[in-house]
């Protein structure tokens, strides 16, 4: 029985790796070269690994099964030496040796200067996003989003303001943390278009789980576009619904946490929500942005998002309720 | 102090040289580095982890050659010689491999 | 040993079976009118006063120097306490003395119980002797008010009682006599009302009492409804605000909501900076808001259910905000919001808002 | 030594009075029992208690886990449960099961009569039963810790986790650090002292020298831990911000700190499961271990390079590149000898024949589990691979093959081997055979495909996922094998159930045909007679070894002092140096750890003044218990057999408890090396609290100068008092130690007036915290001295003290120099270090 599971053991691992190749959170779905070079490091380590797990296997079977007279090389020191010790070395120089390379790949000289600088600060829980001028000052607040041009090096800086929290694309790059007190830089370059998955990688209390955000690559063009209609105040409502929304919106004190640039609105402690309804999600990566969704959040965001900052404001209903939603929806 | 303890004591210092060796080779190049970077001192920390992964490979080495001269000289303390040779031989893969990232990767981002 | 032990089984379950006969036969005189026989008096003693004394062990008294706390207390007293155990200057009411157990003069007597355990007595009452428990037993803070005040009332003469209730300025009995006839119906809630918050609606004993004078219609009348229905816990106002309708509430808040608002000036005391600054910037790295998004002139306009804070008295907002920042403060359907944003001050920010916004103003 | 075994006839009485010395308490006074085969015994079955119940605690997380979007567990609970899992298996089964194994195993294999210090081990275990209980029993009040098993600040600073969740944690922690201590100190001197006579250091068990490794790996790996979570508590309770980033203090020392230890932890618990396959391999397959002096050799070298792989853990953290890649070549270096170890099993199943046993099956299946951990372990070891499967599900993989592959599984091996030297009744080979399939099975089933969600991107410790991503079925299956592996120990526990029987006083004897002296036939008094060793494998070799040692034909055949005894030998020859008599049953040291335990539990809920009484009950308590030792010579020096003539107890530096003493120390210095590397990492994070930028005010020359006079002063009156001992001067003693006490607390109180003086707070900064944190390790020891001193006075107004009879004054002393050169190293570095950094 045992070898049996050996041998379906050793069958299940190539193709259960291969399964691990998809998704929009897999390292190994790579859309940069960093990541590329990681996947490609993984590959050859999965196949070595699982080359001598078999060479070991075999050979522990082997010497179980041992006819009756001892196998000369068995019990020589030297044979052990040889395989325990020699060989080890010999590998994992190679692999230390390349693995140093990649790292050192990465922020050497080489590289091109950054064409912009992004500060994502970790909060319990989610990711303010703050798009930097070229000497340092804020163009524009967004939050649990970052949007990329493809093939530019962008340096994001990494802070947190509360506790430890570790910014993670897996499409994109390795992980870093976000600690008290450190900026640390992780430089990004996504090299096709395409959106990835990011989370939170470092445990960071409650709802740790429910703290994720998406990264896009746009192409030149569309990502001036972006950063064009970002920096713009919010959009004056065009109805009434949105006029009752914002009124709504201004009178119960939703601005003593939120900013809508363009209102009067302008709290700092929860995001930015001058173009909510352009994010593709709510709730750091919690929910898809839309009417239905934001209403539901404003409600109960406990419920959604257990231990979430926000509190509850079941004085919306009915109409009060819908025309809020569509006016938070409206602002794209 | 028994005239057994002191052996004792003796064969520690001398199984335990390679390693300390090494850590005090890991815990240097360690330092230098932190402290190199945090002070923006970043041009130091090379050269030094080179000089510093060089000398303490030349003494795992040297302990490496007195240890197996002791062990071919007599029967006495062989097996004190065998594990302080050998844990220094490791222990020189440990340094060697140690100063080998100083080739690849520069000091401070 | 064994035939011992059955007789006095037998004892034991003839002893239960005589106290059963002699309830069911209804021979003992329950009446008020007889007094306990000196043993049983002697045993209810003996028991209760342990019981108050084990009770009322490892209970931390607060310091009670504020003066805010004694009006507090005397008020509540004036309207709760009063008619069983008395006021100075007013002889024990000959209803009450027919009481058994009579509930203790405490004008001008020597306190018998500690601090800690009058706050348990007021906190849980006492069975059997009519003293009740507290409306809110959370708000602790209500009840040690009660216990300053009942530690100040054997030194207080009736002068200085009355001195000590009255709250807010004094004024013409022509005008008062006119504005209890404006409230129409309602008078006599209004002069319940008035007792601490003043006909005008000022406030005041040393800012126990809020100035409900300027507040929105609506404000108050949530509020008071919140009272009535227990959503927003007060030992103090529960008990006013549940006896009234809502003819009678609508007309109070009318009242109180056309009272004058006293005019807002700038606070220029330096020592309020601190205040200031969270009122206006909020400490946004701790998660706490700026208060004059609500709180402010124009958000004011906007949402008629969030209180005017300018002029308000400091110990009231202090305490306020204590009781948002331990989540036990009700209110309005936006109580939930003060407890979120109140989250995380502590004593000196309290302080420090509530000075800076007592300090903005003050009605006369 | 040749006249042994001797042919002549023993006594008849003797065996009945060695009996009679070492009868075990009955009924409910068996807690009072502190023999290693006992005490060992409860241990063990404490360990597998936490085990089943942190095993409970991992099936409910599957639950949870099972399909995306559950709601099985709330958040908070998860997060409660997940911790939970994490500390209880490392901390309350993991280290404890092997420490206990070790309490059992060790004198048995070393034909010694019991460990050195059985009451130590006594309280050890029960201040880790009692305070590990009641650490559990916070999750049913909600209280459970929830900040992840490696506690992270700032999100366990009173800031982010104000409850007491945080503080039970480091609690249990608390009961570890003393327990795990404890046994170090035990297994450490037990190994090295309490040998049977002839088994020199080449002809020690293997078992012997992994435990000898592990518990000096104790000394050195624990301190770290210790002085962390010290730091936490102050920080948390007094607000002294060692971890605060505003006030100069930084989240990565705790990092720094917790896995200086934590990763040496691992191979804590490695190192002692690779002694069991090395000690089980060679029976099951009646052959000698190859390469036997190559596994030792491993098993050193894993222990020291244990040591320098634990910034590995925090290889995302931004540290510079170049410093990630040394511990990324140090982590490399550690896998090597595990590579050794392998190949040695490998070739010792090739030489022999393997009977494919339930032992055997254990082996096996952990020879491939924790290859297949070992290789995953070398990928997590490259810091670009790391970046991304780090803090993900192919890290919870990894471990969990390293750990339940490389300790689980050897335990299970060791706990079918060895029951039949503790139970009447060996363990069922066909229910074995069940118990290891399913465990197994259950086990690949449940942690492979979690290699393969990490690789999909899922991170560890999240209690939910959206169904979007694709991971409902990996972690349907996981669960699935998590149930299975589940059923397996429940199978382990029937088996356990049905035919555990210990505490009869006899066993199944030597079942499996092993070569070591734990199979020899004997009772609660371990041998009748203490054997000669000539080889690795006395059983062996000398086939009529068991019969003559069980007749009493050599060492130590009965009782002869009327008490417990054992030889104590040196440390390299095992040549016998004296006989230590050893306490019988007693409830002081017991009650002592219940009363340490109640301190703590209430002083973690706040309630100061029981908790004192409680603290000062222990106290006196184990004051209670060390009065009954340094018997000093009690007996005439004795004839042990084989012409051998051994002194009675002993004092000076061939005592066993100063050698104690120097491991302790070694703790000490550890715990203030650990102090002295936090004051330099702050001054290399945060210069710019320190005096050079904020212009704070340094004490005058006088204060350090004066402290450090009056701690040499100290240290020469007790040596002087030392001096005068030897001519039984009595007075003089007692005045010296009097004197050197006040001196030393004297030298604090210079300090600590130098540093009020300048208007240093603790709570200002991270440099004030740090600089009277010195001062607060360096008064610990005023205070544990001031109490030594006045205990040995005590004991020389009691008569108790004078030149033969000394141990008492010497480990004193020895402690006193000791804390004297930290206190001038803690005074050079406070004082030189902010005027030259």
């Amino acid at each position: 029985m045992r070898r049996h599971t050996f041998t379906r053991f050793a069958e299940a691992l190539p193709a259960a790796v291969l399964a691990a190749c998809s998704g929009p959170q897999s390292p190994l779905d790579a859309g940069s070269d960093e990541a590329a070079g990681i996947a490609i490091l993984s590959w050859v380590m999965f196949a070595a690994a699982g080359l001598i797990l078999v060479a070991v296997l075999a050979l522990a079977a082997a010497a179980a099964r041992a006819p009756a007279e001892q196998p000369r090389w068995a019990t020589r020191e030297g044979w052990v030496v040889a395989a325990g010790l020699v060989f080890p070395i010999v590998m994992l120089s190679a692999l230390l040796a390349w693995g140093l390379s990649i790292t050192g790949g990465g922020g050497g000289a080489s590289s091109p200067p950054a064409a912009f600088r992004i500060a994502v600060a970790g909060e319990q829980w989610w990711w303010r996003v703050t798009y930097l001028g070229p000497d340092g000052s804020a163009l524009f607040s967004t939050a649990n989003e970052l949007r990329l041009p493809i093939g530019q090096r962008v340096e994001v800086d990494l802070t947190s303001a509360d506790v430890i929290h570790s910014f993670w694309v897996p499409g994109l790059a390795g992980k870093l943390d976000m600690i008290p007190g450190h900026v640390n830089t992780l430089p990004l370059v996504a090299g096709r278009a395409g959106t990835w998955r990011g989370q939170c990688a470092e445990y960071c209390g409650g709802a740790h789980a429910l703290m994720a955000f998406t990264v896009t690559a746009l192409p030149a063009p569309d990502f001036e576009r972006w950063m064009a209609a970002q920096a713009a105040p919010a959009a004056e409502p065009d109805n009434a619904e949105g006029r009752r929304g914002r009124a709504l919106f201004l009178a119960s004190g939703c601005g003593a946490c939120h900013a809508v640039r363009g209102t009067p609105a302008s709290g700092t402690i929860g995001p930015d929500l001058t173009h909510v309804g352009g994010r593709p999600t709510i709730g750091a990566g919690l929910l898809p942005t839309q009417r239905g969704t934001l209403a539901a959040w404003i409600v109960d965001p406990g419920h959604l998002k257990p231990e979430v900052r926000m509190p509850p404001f079941p004085v919306f209903r009915g109409e009060d309720l819908r025309a809020l939603a569509a006016w938070l929806e409206s602002l794209r | 102090m028994a005239e057994t303890d002191r052996r004792f004591f003796s064969g520690l210092l001398r199984i335990g040289a390679g390693p300390a060796l090494w850590a005090a080779h890991l815990g240097l190049v360690y330092g230098v580095t932190a402290v190199a970077c945090a002070r923006g001192a970043g041009g130091v920390a090379a050269p030094t982890v080179v000089g510093l992964t060089l000398a303490a490979a030349l003494g795992a080495g040297w302990i490496v050659g007195r240890e197996l001269r002791r062990a071919r000289a007599g029967p006495a303390g062989t097996r004190t010689s065998f594990f302080a040779a050998a844990l220094a031989g490791l222990s020189l893969v440990a340094i060697l491999w140690a100063g080998l990232p100083v080739v690849f990767v520069s000091a401070c981002p | 040993m064994r035939r011992t032990l059955v007789i006095l089984g037998l004892l034991v379950a003839l002893g239960a079976v005589g106290a059963l006969l002699f309830a069911w036969s209804g021979l003992y005189n329950v009446a008020a009118s007889v007094p306990h026989w000196p043993p049983t008096r002697w045993l209810i003693e003996f028991g209760l006063e342990n019981s108050v004394e084990t009770h009322a062990r490892g209970i931390e008294v607060p310091p009670l120097d504020d003066p805010a706390l004694v009006h507090a207390g005397l008020g509540h007293y004036e309207g709760a306490c009063q008619p069983c155990h008395g006021a100075p200057g007013q002889p024990p009411n000959p209803l009450v003395r027919r009481m058994l157990p009579e509930p203790p003069y405490l004008p001008g007597q020597e306190l018998r119980w500690s601090p800690a355990q009058l706050f348990w007595i007021v906190r849980h009452g006492l069975k059997y002797t009519g003293m009740p428990a507290w409306v809110a037993e959370h708000r602790d803070d209500e009840i040690w008010a009660m216990v300053a005040a009942l530690l100040r009332l054997p030194e207080l003469d009736d002068a200085g009682y009355r001195r000590l209730l009255a709250s807010g300025a004094r004024m013409p009995a022509g005008e008062s006599a006119r504005l209890l006839a404006a409230v129409g119906p309602a008078g006599e809630a209004l002069v319940a009302c008035a007792r601490c918050h003043g006909l005008t609606g000022a406030g005041g004993g040393a800012g126990a009492f809020p100035a409900l004078a300027g507040q929105s219609r609506e404000y108050l009348m949530a509020s008071l409804k919140a009272y009535a229905l227990g959503t927003r816990a007060s030992g103090f106002m529960q008990p006013v605000a549940g006896a009234l309708d809502d003819e009678q509430m609508g007309r109070l808040a009318d009242h109180y909501a056309a009272m004058p608002t006293p005019p807002v000036r700038p606070a220029p005391n330096a020592a309020t900076e601190r205040g200031r600054a969270i009122a206006e910037r909020g400490l946004p790295e701790r998660g706490i808001p700026a208060c004059v998004t609500c709180h402010g002139g124009n958000a004011l306009a906007r949402n008629r259910l969030f209180p005017r804070l300018d002029g308000q008295h400091a110990f009231y907002l202090a305490q306020q905000l204590r009781l948002f920042a331990v989540g036990t403060r009700g209110g309005t359907a936006f109580a939930e919001l003060m407890q979120a944003t109140t989250h995380g001050l502590d004593e000196a920010e309290i302080r420090a808002v509530a000075a800076y916004y007592a300090a903005r103003g003050r009605p006369r | 030594m040749s006249r042994l075994p001797d042919p002549r006839p023993r006594p008849p009485e003797e065996l009945e009075q060695l009996q009679e010395v070492w009868r075990q308490p009955g009924g409910w006074r068996l807690a009072s029992a502190v023999n290693n085969t006992y005490v060992g015994v409860f241990y063990i079955g404490t360990a597998l208690l936490f085990f089943v119940l942190a095993g409970i605690l991992a099936l409910l997380l599957r639950i949870q886990l099972a399909v995306p979007e559950n709601d099985f567990l709330s958040q908070a609970t998860y997060n409660q449960v997940f911790t939970m899992h994490g500390t209880m298996m490392m901390f309350l089964f993991a280290v404890p099961a092997v420490e206990a194994m070790g309490v059992y195993l060790l004198p048995n294999m070393q034909a010694a009569r019991d460990l050195p210090f059985p009451r130590l081990s006594a309280y050890a275990f029960w201040a880790y039963a009692v305070g590990g209980l009641a650490f559990f029993c916070s999750l049913f009040f909600g209280l459970a810790p929830d900040g992840g098993w490696f506690m992270y600040p700032p999100l366990t600073s009173s800031e982010h986790s104000p409850g007491h969740n945080t503080d039970f944690w480091l609690l249990g922690i608390g009961f570890i650090e003393i327990s795990a201590i404890a046994g170090a100190i035990e297994i450490l001197v037990g190994v090295l002292r309490t040998r049977a006579p002839g088994m020199t250091l080449d002809k020690l068990p293997i078992y012997s020298w992994a435990m000898l490794v592990f518990a000096v790996m104790i000394v050195f790996g624990f301190p770290a831990v210790i002085l962390g979570t010290a730091l936490l508590e102050i920080e948390r309770s007094f607000h002294w911000p060692f971890f605060i980033a505003e006030k100069g203090g930084d989240p990565l020392l705790w990092q720094h700190l917790f896995w200086f230890f934590g990763h040496p932890e691992v191979y804590i618990i490695f190192l002692p499961a690779a002694g069991f396959v090395s000690m089980i391999l060679p029976t099951m397959c009646g052959t000698r271990l190859v390469a036997h002096r190559w596994v030792v050799l491993a098993l050193v070298a894993t222990g020291f390079i244990a040591f320098g792989v634990w910034v590995h853990h925090m290889f995302t953290t931004g540290l510079p590149k170049l410093s990630l890649s040394f511990f990324s070549a140090a982590s490399m270096a550690v896998a090597v000898p595990s590579g050794i170890q392998v190949f040695a099993w490998i070739a010792t199943i090739a030489k022999g024949r393997l009977r494919l046993t339930v032992p055997s099956l254990f082996v096996l299946g952990f020879l491939a589990i924790f290859t297949l951990g070992g290789l995953t372990g070398v990928m997590v070891a490259m810091v670009p691979f790391d970046g991304q499967t780090h803090d993900t599900f192919f890290v919870v993989a990894h471990f969990h093959y390293v750990l339940i592959g490389g300790m689980v599984f050897p335990l299970f091996a060791a706990f079918y081997y060895w029951a039949p030297t503790a139970s009447r009744r060996a363990l069922s080979e066909r229910l074995g055979k069940w118990c290891f399939g399913l465990m197994f099975v259950g086990f690949n089933i449940a942690f492979f495909p979690q290699h393969v969600a990490g690789l999909m991107g899922m991170p560890r410790r999240v209690w939910t996922y959206p169904a979007e991503l694709g991971w409902g079925w990996i972690n349907m299956t996981s669960t699935v094998g998590a149930f299975i592996l589940g059923l397996g120990a429940l199978v382990f526990l029937i088996d356990l159930a049905r035919n555990f029987r210990p505490f009869t006083g006899g066993n199944a004897g030597n079942v499996w045909n092993a070569g070591t002296l734990e199979w020899l036939p004997g009772g609660n008094y371990a041998t009748r007679s203490i054997p000669i060793v000539t080889s690795l494998e006395p059983l062996w070799d000398q086939p009529d070894l068991a019969r003559e040692v069980d007749e009493g034909r050599y060492y130590l055949p009965g009782a002869p002092t009327g008490r417990r005894e054992t030889i104590v030998t040196s440390a390299i020859a095992a040549e016998p140096q004296y006989l230590m008599q050893m306490p019988g049953p007693g409830w002081p040291a017991v009650l002592a750890a219940w009363f340490t335990a109640a301190f703590f539990l209430l002083l973690t809920v706040k309630l100061v003044t029981p908790a004192m009484v409680c603290g000062v009950i222990a106290l006196a308590l184990v004051l209670r218990w060390m009065w009954d030792t340094d018997l000093g010579p009690a007996h005439p020096p004795v004839d042990i057999g084989g012409g051998i003539v051994l002194p009675v107890n002993c004092s000076g530096p061939m005592s066993h408890s100063w050698w104690a003493v120097v491991v302790l120390i070694l703790v000490a210095g550890a715990v203030f090396a650990s102090l002295l590397f936090s004051y330099f990492f702050l001054w290399t994070v945060s210069p710019d609290v320190w005096p050079a930028a904020t212009g704070q005010a340094l004490p005058g020359a006088e204060w350090p100068l004066a402290a450090a006079a009056l701690l040499v002063l100290s240290s020469a009156l007790v040596w002087w008092a030392g001096r005068r001992l030897e001519a039984d001067g009595h007075w003089s003693v007692r005045l010296g130690l009097a004197a050197a006490a006040v001196a030393l607390a004297a030298a604090l109180a210079a300090e600590l007036a130098g540093q009020r003086a300048t208007g240093l707070s603790p709570t200002d900064s991270g440099y004030g915290a740090v600089v009277y944190m010195m001062a607060a390790l360096q008064g610990l020891f005023v205070a544990t001295l001031g109490i030594m001193a006045l205990y040995t006075l005590a004991r020389s107004l009691a008569g108790l003290l004078h030149r033969h009879r000394r141990a008492t004054f010497d480990n004193t002393m020895l402690l006193w120099h000791y804390a004297v050169g930290q206190g001038l190293i803690a005074l050079a570095v406070v004082h030189f270090g902010p005027r030259v950094l």
